[in-house]
């Protein structure tokens, strides 16, 4: 089992989204972040001055899935996220030891979907 | 390559405030009116007694604060990402047309009548004068007429908004302040207009404001098109919910509030009646929210808070013409009607039409604007303000029919130069911000800020 | 099996508006005001002169606008999940209240009296018209009315927040602004209550209106039980904070706003005593800021500011009764001693009653509204108003025993008809959401959408 | 050893605050006014008209009410973690300055004169008494007079915003209230004050209020110093954005609102050009805000909003003086260009002198104060108010050098006290809170609550 | 050492916290996230709109402890969290190859507790 | 691969920044949290109620490093937010076994910078 984590740009939420339920993977947690990166921001002009503001709006996506069910997922994500400029993000598999359903106690590859 | 013509436009539109303010400053220099001698108090103003001054600058320092309202609910109803950019644009509205009002519309509205079709006199409100007789007076109604005239043109932002580019909106705030609204209001309120002439009755704005607004937010949103999302590939709609909704509460409070002087001060002067009119107001405000909440409660099965919230708009909106000529009783009928209809409207609008009006500007302003004037012809009773009497009291189909005549000239004269605006809008300025910038909201790539630094906000 | 009672009770309310509707439109026809010919002026209305109305109405709008006031209040000090449902009943209240106080309660409240104890006619406000004598005054007095009950009525949603069924909340609704406060009202405002006969004094309402609210808040929160979590195991309270300081803040300038209108208007008409009861009022609301931040500082070490907050609504509220009889240095005495009291009694209602109030209205408006009645019987000076003398000022005891009298009086009327309201709710439609309902938050089961979409909220 | 100097200051200032009521209630007790018999009304006092009461008052209500949107725009334009701290800070200078300016203020300021320099009679406003000629008239303009003084008082708290300790600023309120803001009132606006013998022209206090709150914001921000993080290692300064944009144009908002109130309600009683100063103000206000957008819009490609809330402000700081002398086109001139010198103003006090200033109080106050005293003697015309003739319409230089007198001795003065006073407060009671504190926010430490609990923040 | 991820329902923090201080977990990390899963979401009613939000609230802990303690941990969890309707969320496990406690400078078993 | 992930006080975020482009660290993703540990957490006062919060706002730092740059990465964080209080927070090292950049394809090592 891996741990996906991905960073993408707030706006292809929704595409990404798509692919996914279209890679028939459903399951995935959704936070928000901030990033610096390739992307140098934006500079913003609060009040006449200006700055580079370079922690930008980020979403971050978390998914378990079964090992057979990496590349799908990482192949949707990036079909979803890609726009081909900077700022598109990053994708991060971890090794996952354990899943538990909270509801029903199943462990493992069953818990996970 | 786009920025020259941005700032090109804003030093000329300076250029010609400037000169603007130059011409009319030199215009009264050349017939000056008899200035006092110094130190010496110019006579009572025969234009009001002290009661009338106090009473219209009140109820317009009220209706003033509607902007405020305005501009709380329509970024309450939309998303944090674009909050500042709708701000923005209920300021802007504000502030331009004060001046576009001051030097243009005003002359357009209430100057000396042209086959009852427009005034060509008075620009700069000349007449507003110490000197002249009534001219103190004048200062006042025209304060009170501006914050109407602000009225009609915020309207539209709620309808337009999260997608309109800021210079384009800046643009449309021109042409309503100017030309749009002033041409119908003289149509209507100045007593030389055809439709006034005619008999026509709108007290105090559902067709001269609301409609005029609506119409243009029906114009407006159509050219548009829906936002990125609002409709799925197969055409349903889907909610875009509002993120602040104790702002939008907030708003509408201070829109009821702001309506106590844009209903009971469109007596123009002190007059017995106001209380009765403040009534009135108050009655179908809160029939509007009852009846909407409990129809939208029956058709999805919730109390929906922005539903209510519209309700008590489409009280007002309704109650706005008959205000001054219908009974209490009345007028709690026209409120509970009104807040069903605002509820199929918007629903009808969304799914039907699928026009994406983010706050429901068509179905308050439009269509309660025109139901409200109808009712005029529907509801009037003889022992008030005017002596008129509406169908159901009697009064036959005459006035219906005169009512009905007034929506419908406004409605094609507005739709037709609404359409033709923005279309050109689109054509040149471009109407639309860029998907990308629709997508990462309006406020960081039209203003460079947010609206709520700090905050963790998903979308 | 729950869903077809809310449609039918909702519908059986919506006729039952109509029917209610229909019949007085009925009895107003069957004896109709002679109506004036058609478009003649009816003559200046011999209720008022022009600063009469103009003074009562600004003043009603002024105590409308305290209903946003309160909103922002009881939105501000009570979680983020709750914020919509907490709207709603704000906006929800007052929208039923006006009708109903429209229809039934100024009936039971200034009609024909009965024993001193009730008025049985003028349902519909029919003294409201034209055609009557101080008729067109009548409407402006019945709007100054309609928002007095609307204050009381709103106060209780504090008391009940973040865990009260919007249905039940609405029913009770009714019931105040239809019994419970007019009867109150009757004995005390309408010169034939038998209160106002014993001379009890109350010039603005510091027991008609805030001790009444108070009195409700208390069954309310006492019958529905504290929120899950306010109370640990041990019984040791823990601190729920409020998740919008700005907003209880911007909330509290508003009612203090209002509050220049509820007690300067209470003269009912235009008088010269207007300016020394905003000067009273002012000064002891900003007493009890001062000497509530002061108290909470030396209790709890650091100068709370829902206590500061809390401290300027019980200056307000203390001075609500006495406002018109005493000195401003006696005001400024009166809003000390209501700051500490404040503090002093949302301290004991939290941590020795077990009263989960969230937002303090008990306090507020029940033990400060209890002390500014008491206070017209100590600080009251005959220089003013109406020649009263307090204790204090060398007046005896007598004005003192018949203040008590009439808050004892009320506070059992009143006290006795809430927990018989709040339980009879509570075995029929249930007065609380269920435990699930809670802990997710009121907005998404109640209303099925959140405050502050988009908003990362931690509980 | 830091907590007992607190307790010990709160309850001496508690026991003077007592001393001072009880002292004063002697004193009005060993000469009292003749009591009107029990029941007598006493007849209409002779300081004013109905007119002149309502207008008087409700013009008070309406400048109240902009302690709501100073708040809010404080609070608005700086960060979350400060929230409560900065409206406190508002709520608690307007009511500790209620109660000093009622027991000492005032009498600095309208008692009888001394030299031109101060008053020394009439603290604790014993002139507002019903038995005295004029009496009751005393009670609203007291109350009208107070509202101004708190305005001048929470203007600094701006400048001062994220770092200054709440207790230093508590004293500071003390001080402004009591003398420095009540020392200049009486040479310009009490006729015996050698401004005004000089016909030194302030109408509504762009000076007098204005460049006062300007004069001391600077050097409050001066002694304090920039927040940490403001300006970097090489002394470039940053962008530290406000955290809620909404709450800030509500501010705005209201703050326009209130000066309807502000500079129509400065003529003290009914006058028939209130109408004429609304208007003024009005578009002064609308020129301000589209200058200040088209000028950061040229300098920095982006329609910044907090620049054209700020523009708004400008330009109705700037017509404050002028309001009731000048012409609507000379209005529209001025707030033109107060909108272009607010801008320039704020980014040089930011780039250049580097003094950090978070709502740009110094620039929209102070600057704009001087400018729109100074636009008296050059925008004036004789047909106004009281037959001024200034520079532009022939009037010669005499009246702007008065201006520009009256300006310069008021900063001398403001600037020495406060530098003196922030200087001293610094050396005693500390007036910036420690590093930590303001890294964490001062909610935390200070208040001991967030502003915005449970919602997920990012510093 | 191990890093516990779990998403929890909101309105169970409140108890999880207590079962994981009777478990002697008394540090951990506590964020929010949306998320989708079986649970199909509710019907948001917004302006007659009826859309299934599928993005739900969730309370996201992260709890690192060493390996005898995985256990009692998600035991714990599972005791606060667990309503036995679908919802109820997801425990992770992942491996945690080191921690440095910021302030010591203590590394390993020692910095987690 | 290594996934770092601190959390560290809220307002010390600007010094850990600077010290992770000292060590010339660009890319990291940034959100909050609320966390308690040892640091037991200020008494607040809600209208006079005292309790205990004992959930403090944190910063929660994550960074995807290769193996060679883990140690001047941790050394960074704990040079910038080191207080020597209790609260400074921790850092936990976690196994990452794949990198994607969405807007190029590129993974493992290269994708990480
Ligand atoms: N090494 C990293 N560790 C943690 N987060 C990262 C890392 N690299 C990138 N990110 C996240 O991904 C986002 C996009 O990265 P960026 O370098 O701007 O895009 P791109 O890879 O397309 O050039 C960043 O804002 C950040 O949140
Ligand atoms: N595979 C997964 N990856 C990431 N998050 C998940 C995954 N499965 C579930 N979750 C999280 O757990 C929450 C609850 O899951 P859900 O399937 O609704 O509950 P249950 O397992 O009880 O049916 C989801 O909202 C989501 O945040
Ligand atoms: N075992 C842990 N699991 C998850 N988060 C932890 C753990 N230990 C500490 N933290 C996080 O680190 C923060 C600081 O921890 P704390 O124990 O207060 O500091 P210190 O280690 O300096 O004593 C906590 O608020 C929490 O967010």
């Amino acid at each position: 089992m891996k741990l996906i984590i991905a960073m993408i740009q707030p706006h292809k939420i929704e595409d990404v989204k798509k692919k996914l339920y279209e890679a028939e993977v459903f399951k995935m947690t959704v936070s928000t972040a901030t990033g610096c990166g390739q992307q140098k921001g934006y500079s913003e002009t609060y009040r006449g001055v200006i700055t580079e503001v370079n922690l930008l709006k980020k979403t971050r996506l978390e998914i378990a899935v079964n090992d057979n069910f990496v590349k799908p997922t990482v192949d949707a994500i990036v079909a979803g996220a890609k726009t081909g400029s900077i700022g598109d993000g990053k994708i991060f598999v971890l090794p996952l030891e354990q899943c538990i359903r909270i509801r029903t106690g199943e462990t493992g590859g069953e818990a996970i979907g | 390559m786009k920025k020259p013509p941005v700032k090109k436009i804003i030093l000329v539109v300076m250029l010609v405030l400037f000169a603007f303010c130059a011409a009319t400053a030199i215009a009264q220099d050349a017939a000056p009116a008899a200035p006092a001698a110094a130190g010496e108090k110019v006579p009572v103003d025969p234009g009001g007694t002290s009661a009338d001054f106090i009473w219209l600058l009140v109820s317009a320092f009220l209706v003033f604060f509607m902007q405020a309202g305005f501009a709380m609910v329509e970024t309450g109803f939309t998303r944090a990402k674009n909050a500042t950019n709708i701000l923005m644009k209920n300021l802007l509205d504000f502030s331009i047309g004060s001046l576009v009002f001051f030097f243009i519309g005003w002359g357009f509205m209430y100057g000396q009548d042209v086959l009852g079709v427009l005034g060509i006199t008075d620009f700069a409100v000349t007449s507003a004068d110490p000197g002249k007789a009534g001219g103190y007076y004048q200062y006042a109604t025209w304060l009170f007429q501006v914050v109407f005239a602000a009225t009609a043109a915020t309207i539209v932002s709620g309808a337009m908004a999260e997608r309109t580019k800021f210079k384009s909106y800046l643009i449309y705030s021109v042409v309503i302040s100017a030309i749009i609204y002033p041409v119908t209001g003289h149509w209507i309120w100045n007593p030389n207009g055809w439709l006034a002439k005619l008999n026509f009755l709108d007290f105090a704005g559902s067709t001269v404001v609301h409609s005029v607004g609506g119409w243009l937010a029906l114009t407006g949103a159509v050219v548009l098109g829906p936002r990125i999302g609002k409709y799925g590939p197969d055409g349903r709609p889907k909610a875009i919910a509002g993120h602040n909704i104790p702002l939008a509460a907030l708003g509408v409070f201070i829109l009821w509030l702001g309506w106590f002087g844009f209903n009971p001060g469109s007596t123009l002067k002190f007059a017995d009646n106001i209380g009765h009119i403040a009534v009135t107001t108050n009655l179908s405000a809160a029939a509007g929210a009852v009846s909407a909440l409990i129809t939208i409660w029956i058709i999805s099965k919730k109390p929906d808070a922005s539903m209510a919230l519209n309700g008590v708009l489409a009280g007002l909106v309704a109650v706005t013409a008959p205000c001054a000529n219908v009974s209490p009783v009345s007028a709690v009928v026209i409120g509970l009607l009104a807040g069903v209809l605002v509820v199929l409207s918007v629903l009808f609008v969304d799914r039907v039409l699928k026009i994406d009006d983010p706050v429901g500007a068509i179905s308050v302003h439009g269509v309660c604007g025109v139901f409200g004037t109808l009712a005029v012809g529907l509801f009037a009773e003889p022992q008030y303000n005017n002596g008129l009497t509406g169908l159901f009291f009697g009064g036959g189909f005459h006035q219906l029919g005169v009512q009905a005549l007034g929506i419908a000239s406004v409605a094609v004269y507005v739709l037709g130069l609404g359409f033709a605006l923005f279309f050109i809008l689109k054509k040149t300025v471009g109407l639309r911000v860029s998907k990308t910038e629709e997508l990462k909201g309006l406020d960081i790539d039209e203003h460079g800020m947010e609206a709520y630094s700090g905050f963790q906000i998903l979308d």
